[in-house]
């Protein structure tokens, strides 16, 4: 397997870079995570034009530029390390990846080409009050009336659902032997009878909303008669894809980290002379590196279809989860009391590392799954 | 139980007979306790006090409470201000500030900190300078519980660029009611504002209103700090006001909770491991092997801490030197708080994404995720205790000093954060 | 509760500590380690008659002091200080609370004032080849004849039991109701069809054996139908009695590293004065520190009465487990080169950590067995 | 593929067409290689090498390994002493000991570490005093693999008290062969004994033996500690045997087994994570939900320190500079064999108390308990490796240093270990 970053990739990735710097300092950062909505129409638009970041990654024939995870991990990993406010993971990564693996032919040309365009943003409604990640737990079941399925139920912690133009659902479907099966359904984000709260999240940068479903109008999308295993493959490839922005949250905290230190003096030095400064920047670059590493080890798996690929994304998300919260809460430490002050940035990345932490899984979550893939 | 003790528990309960009611105005009874020396007992007499041994007060206090008599808040900056008039201050020092910090009238707030001193209090660059009849200062301070409402601050101050560090620095006490004092609160990650800046722009200071010499100050303001930190060991049970029905009861639970509102979210900052237990039945979350484990180490920690900590109280009790035991609380603490944030995510799991009124508990989950890294960082972080506890208890040496002898104004530093 | 050692305690603590120092420097522990007995009856007999220590927790009653357990601790701690080579645990903890809590009064009288005396030795034979230390877990089944009962079956990891007396076992009964009781024998360590193997342990200053018994003819002493209970009582008072050893070893560790430290010089400077050795040696403190309070603290409460002595039990157990172990490693880092060398004396007590902190169950284990008491 | 490339396969061939043969002596076929140039093919034409670039050298040896030829070991001390020959020393070195190090008749150690200079090497205090036309050397080294088998030893002395630390150094070659050497084994706490102590009693060293100059000793020592540090990370895959029948295959199976004599435990010390599913599935571990997470903790950071060095590799590979994750494999391992450690211990339970033959797999479980805290100490400590990272990687300040401008004799150290 191919696991260096060729040169079209570095150069890509040094683009991106600077253009998120410019078009997503902290200061937009914070302007618009204390708006509702998190993001704004025409300014994404604009970054999103220019780079084809919601095209990236689907196929071509759904309208697509068809590169691969790895490719769109380096759009991730950018704009985990800028914060970037917009609906990108919502739509480019979770419900694409749904449409692309649970949906059938129909839907895929209906949906697919939108969002690669960006001009319409989905939302994955999957987990629910329980918080449960697994996607077997899901408990809304759609009812079959003459020509369409209908809704009831809440639905939780749902990326960007307050806003998405489409809200994409995965519900169970009685069948008529009395058996389950899991469905994806399209609901429009005007229906009657959906009413979308946004919850108030503690990473202001990432906003969760809670639907309500009360006899809602659905359609059913999917391409197979269970999409378990289309939602698995989802699943998977959405927790590299999180392991990924993860890591350049957490680079970028790390760096930004050893400057402060280089930067300041106590006891008439420079606080990184001190031996303890040292050594705490060393444990944090290993941390940051090995889960680096993984992360980028898991994209290419993904893409080279690895057999193992499902510890190896567990892998990822446990590696980025303790690596990300560690550096955060080593950066607050390092910057002592001022570290712990709103105006400081430091707490934007905190805040992100913690959500990031639980969202679709903790650690010791995927340890377990790991376990269960290695031990069958 | 000595011969002293009971004679001086005699003498408290036929005081308090004849002088408590809980139907006095908290400051008219204040000023009795004052004027007798039974509310600051190990005072001098000369000052409000009665010149006893401060082991006695213990005593006295109980002797207080059997019968429900409010006592003097021990605690608070306006105690550390009369432990460094007491120590280092002079006689109109005494008489203009004692009175009035024992009736609780006049509010006190100390101004040691810096933007560019934050572990390094002796780095402070903010300046005195001496202009015709009066000092002129200039510079900025920060983490300053109360600036906003306080009277009097407790100000070290640069007075000489040329001297050492630590012999250019002396010790004000400034009216904060002045145009050359400006406040501001400073909003923590938390979302609160415990602390201010307060920002000096020719402030003045009369000459009368330095305490110690010209260039003692940083030895004043020794005394200062360990009084701190001695308070610091006894927040937790502070604050709780006494209960009873009567107008000085409604009193001091004003004043109480408008003290202790800056430090409404320190439980939150210790990883409330009380209720970890409960919230893990309730969330299901004990059912997870993993997860057990996981309380199971926090409950570990939680515990061996406490019982060093009574340990340590049990051996003081004893009246034996302090053994290393003593010195571990606060890492102890700051390990606890880390370990409660990490379990109450994992309780919590996609919840612990949310805060307010959509978070568990009403958003006190949320303020320990966000409050925690506070612990290992108020009040001197883990690396200065660690260093303090190693060259201190374990005799190791000292960290070599760049700056100790050299001209202050030789010393690399920052200017600002 | 009272919680600090009184003034007899701590002088009857200096005093053995001195004792233990003269009687069993490092250069005896080496020399009766490489022994196949691990100790000597002579230089043992002449410690223990001076100072009474297999005594000091048996009650009056029965020929010994009536201390608690919390003076039986200080025994221990200075024992694991010293790495003292004799075979105290297996008789005056293990077996000795064995009997004291699950023998009928006839064996008590019979057994305990020879144990308290120092002329009988007993090993305690409750394991068995899966090492599970639960007391539930046993397999081993008594056939009752007509006036004893047979043994067969073979109990492992049973401290000192090559070489003791008596040994005390512990084993199924099959009730003529078909249920299974569990109940206490005696066996004699020259019955027939007994074979007594020395299992090799790396920790040579704990002897373990591997006891097979095949038609061994046995009494059965139990004061009760079933000794369930006053196992489990045996058990968590042996578990408080090992935290202490352990703590004693830990404290020992710490201390010579820290003396090493200051002596050792390199680079032209102390070690102990690079800022990473002073975090370390007081982590290691803190380590220490509260592990000795969770020692201390559970053998007071065990002597008060304490409701909830099996979560404190597992508490100073896991908390032992975890320190010992973690000083021993720091210790070896910190000595450098020269503390992994056969010479040194610091592997000396790494191998006890390693042997502590699984005797009796590990950490892991403990953990869920705190939880157990708490969660029912 | 570069023509140069195609052109060096094509001569290889040939070459080896005409010679190689599996029935011929292993000290002949070596010759062969020295002669021929192909052995070493990056060390100069005149000094048994052809002058290729060093990236050639991978090709060369497939084309050795396509039809089973022997290559020359690359690893093990005598080649340490060969890089430090070619850089630093006379023609006269050159041609007594390239060749022989070539066929492997000799065998080499080094004599650097001194039980008072582990971490640091440069404070050797083995003396070498020129007395009549001899150096006498006298000291203690230690931590000497092979010192008992070694014919020459590469030996660090110090020839100048009054010079500075580094200045005061020179470098010798040592006939091990002679009374005033004396070796003895040094046990470790797992009961081997990979290592030596040596005992220099006026041990002699002609003039014409000194590698640098007088004084350049530290400068030399880099040379021989830099091709060390690239040894050790090649150690793992060294020592296999070429597989092969013929008596040559057998002659370097012997000569194999003989030099990894003393590293036999090395995989215990890194902690075995190979065996970590297997032992959890047959003991019943793995149904153990607690030690399902401690196995998936370690298996999470031994896969990352894995693809860490397929990621410096890859970068490598393709000619990029080399990135931060290249510098942390040492780090990383040390962590993996203290986890594995970890988790070994409980998969085992009460058979991790046992060892060998009573212990699982035959002592393999007992000896990584006994074997891994040699991982974060052999070969510079962790804590010398993260003073390396955070100055070389990181640009962070390098530590005061206190013995770099005095004469040796007045920096404190300690005379024993």
């Amino acid at each position: 397997m191919k696991f260096s970053f060729s040169e079209e990739q570095e150069e890509f990735r040094s683009f991106l870079r600077r253009f998120l710097e410019e078009k997503s300092p902290t200061t937009e950062v914070r302007r618009l995570m204390a708006t509702d909505a998190g993001w704004e129409k025409e300014q994404w638009r604009k970054v999103n034009t220019e780079l084809g970041l919601t095209a990236i990654a689907i196929p071509e024939e759904y309208g697509g530029q068809g590169f691969g995870l790895s490719e769109q991990c380096i759009v991730l990993e950018e704009m985990g390390r800028s914060l970037l406010c917009a609906p990108y993971f919502s739509s480019a990564v979770l419900t694409a990846n749904a449409i692309l693996y649970g949906a059938s032919e129909e839907y895929k040309k209906k949906y697919l080409p939108e969002i690669a365009s960006g001009d319409l943003t989905a939302s994955l409604a999957f987990t629910e009050e329980t918080g449960a990640w697994g996607i077997s737990s899901m408990s809304m079941c759609a009812e079959k009336t003459e020509n369409t399925y209908r809704l009831t139920g809440v639905k939780s912690f749902v990326l960007d659902g307050h806003m998405s133009d489409l809200i994409i659902v995965l519900a169970k479907v009685n069948d008529n032997s009395g058996s389950q099966r899991l469905a994806l359904f399209s609901v429009d984000s005007t229906a009657t009878g959906l009413t979308k709260n946004l919850l108030n999240s503690t990473d202001q940068t990432r906003k969760l909303a809670k639907l309500m479903f009360t006899d809602v109008e659905a359609t059913c999308i999917s391409s197979e008669d269970d999409v378990t295993e289309a939602m698995q493959k989802t699943f998977l490839k959405s927790c590299i894809g999180l392991s990924n922005e993860m890591v350049g949250g957490a680079e970028r905290l790390r760096e930004d980290t050893l400057e402060y230190v280089k930067m300041r003096m106590q006891f008439g030095r420079s606080i990184a002379s001190f031996q303890v400064t040292k050594h705490k920047a060393t444990d944090m670059l290993a941390d940051v590196e090995l889960a680096k590493s993984a992360a980028y080890y898991a994209a290419a798996a993904f893409d080279d279809g690895e057999s193992d690929i499902a510890a190896t994304a567990s892998i990822a998300k446990a590696s980025a989860s303790e690596a990300y919260m560690q550096t955060a809460i080593n950066a607050v430490q390092m910057h002592g009391g001022i570290g712990f002050t709103w105006d400081n940035d430091t707490h934007l990345w905190f805040k992100r590392a913690k959500s990031s932490e639980v969202f679709l899984g903790t650690a010791d979550f995927h340890r377990e799954l790991m376990m269960q893939s290695w031990d069958q | 139980m000595s011969m002293n003790e009971e004679q001086v528990r005699n003498e408290v309960r036929e005081w308090l007979k004849e002088n408590w009611s809980p139907n006095l105005d908290l400051v008219e009874w204040r000023l009795k306790l004052a004027d007798s020396g039974w509310g600051m007992a190990n005072w001098p007499a000369e000052w409000y006090g009665r010149d006893l041994p401060v082991s006695l007060v213990p005593a006295i206090e109980e002797e207080f409470n059997k019968i429900g008599a409010l006592t003097i808040p021990k605690s608070g900056i306006r105690m550390l201000a009369a432990a460094t008039i007491l120590n280092h201050g002079s006689d109109m020092h005494k008489e203009k500030f004692l009175k009035r910090i024992i009736t609780g009238e006049d509010v006190w707030c100390q101004l040691f900190s810096e933007p560019g001193s934050g572990s390094d209090l002796a780095g402070a660059t903010t300046k005195a300078v001496m202009v015709g009849n009066k000092w002129v200062v200039n510079g900025q301070k920060v983490w300053t519980t109360s600036a906003h409402k306080a009277h009097w601050g407790l100000l070290l101050a640069r007075t000489d660029m040329d001297d050492t560090k630590h012999r250019g620095l002396s010790y004000f006490i400034i009216d904060m009611n002045q145009p050359g004092v400006e406040t501001q609160p400073l909003m923590q990650m938390n979302g609160h504002a415990s602390f201010n800046q307060v920002f000096l722009t020719d402030a003045e200071v009369l000459p009368d209103f330095q305490v110690g010499e010209l260039g003692d100050g940083w030895q004043v303001a020794t005394t200062t700090l360990m009084h701190e930190r001695r308070a610091a060991d006894s927040l937790r049970s502070w604050g709780q006001a006494s209960k009873g029905d009567g107008p000085i009861y409604d009193q001091e639970r004003v004043e109480t909770e408008t003290t202790m509102q800056p430090y409404k979210w320190y439980p939150q900052r210790a990883g409330r491991v009380d209720l970890i237990m409960d919230r893990a039945k309730e969330t299901g979350a004990i059912k997870d092997p993993a997860i057990r484990q996981e309380i199971a180490k926090l409950m570990t920690l939680h515990k061996s801490a406490e019982w060093t900590a009574r340990r340590a109280r049990a051996a003081q009790e004893q009246g034996k030197p302090q053994g290393p035991e003593g010195s571990l609380g606060k890492l102890a603490a700051s390990n606890v708080a880390r370990a409660a944030a990490k379990v109450h995510t994992l309780i919590s799991g996609a919840n612990a994404m949310l805060t307010g009124e959509d978070s568990p508990m009403d958003g006190t989950i949320a303020e320990i995720l966000v409050s925690f890294p506070a612990s290992s960082i108020a009040g001197g972080t883990d690396e200065i205790q660690k260093n303090i506890i190693s060259e201190r208890v374990l005799n190791m040496p000292k960290e070599t000093r760049f700056d100790a002898d050299k001209p202050f104004k030789d010393i690399p530093r920052n200017t600002v954060s």
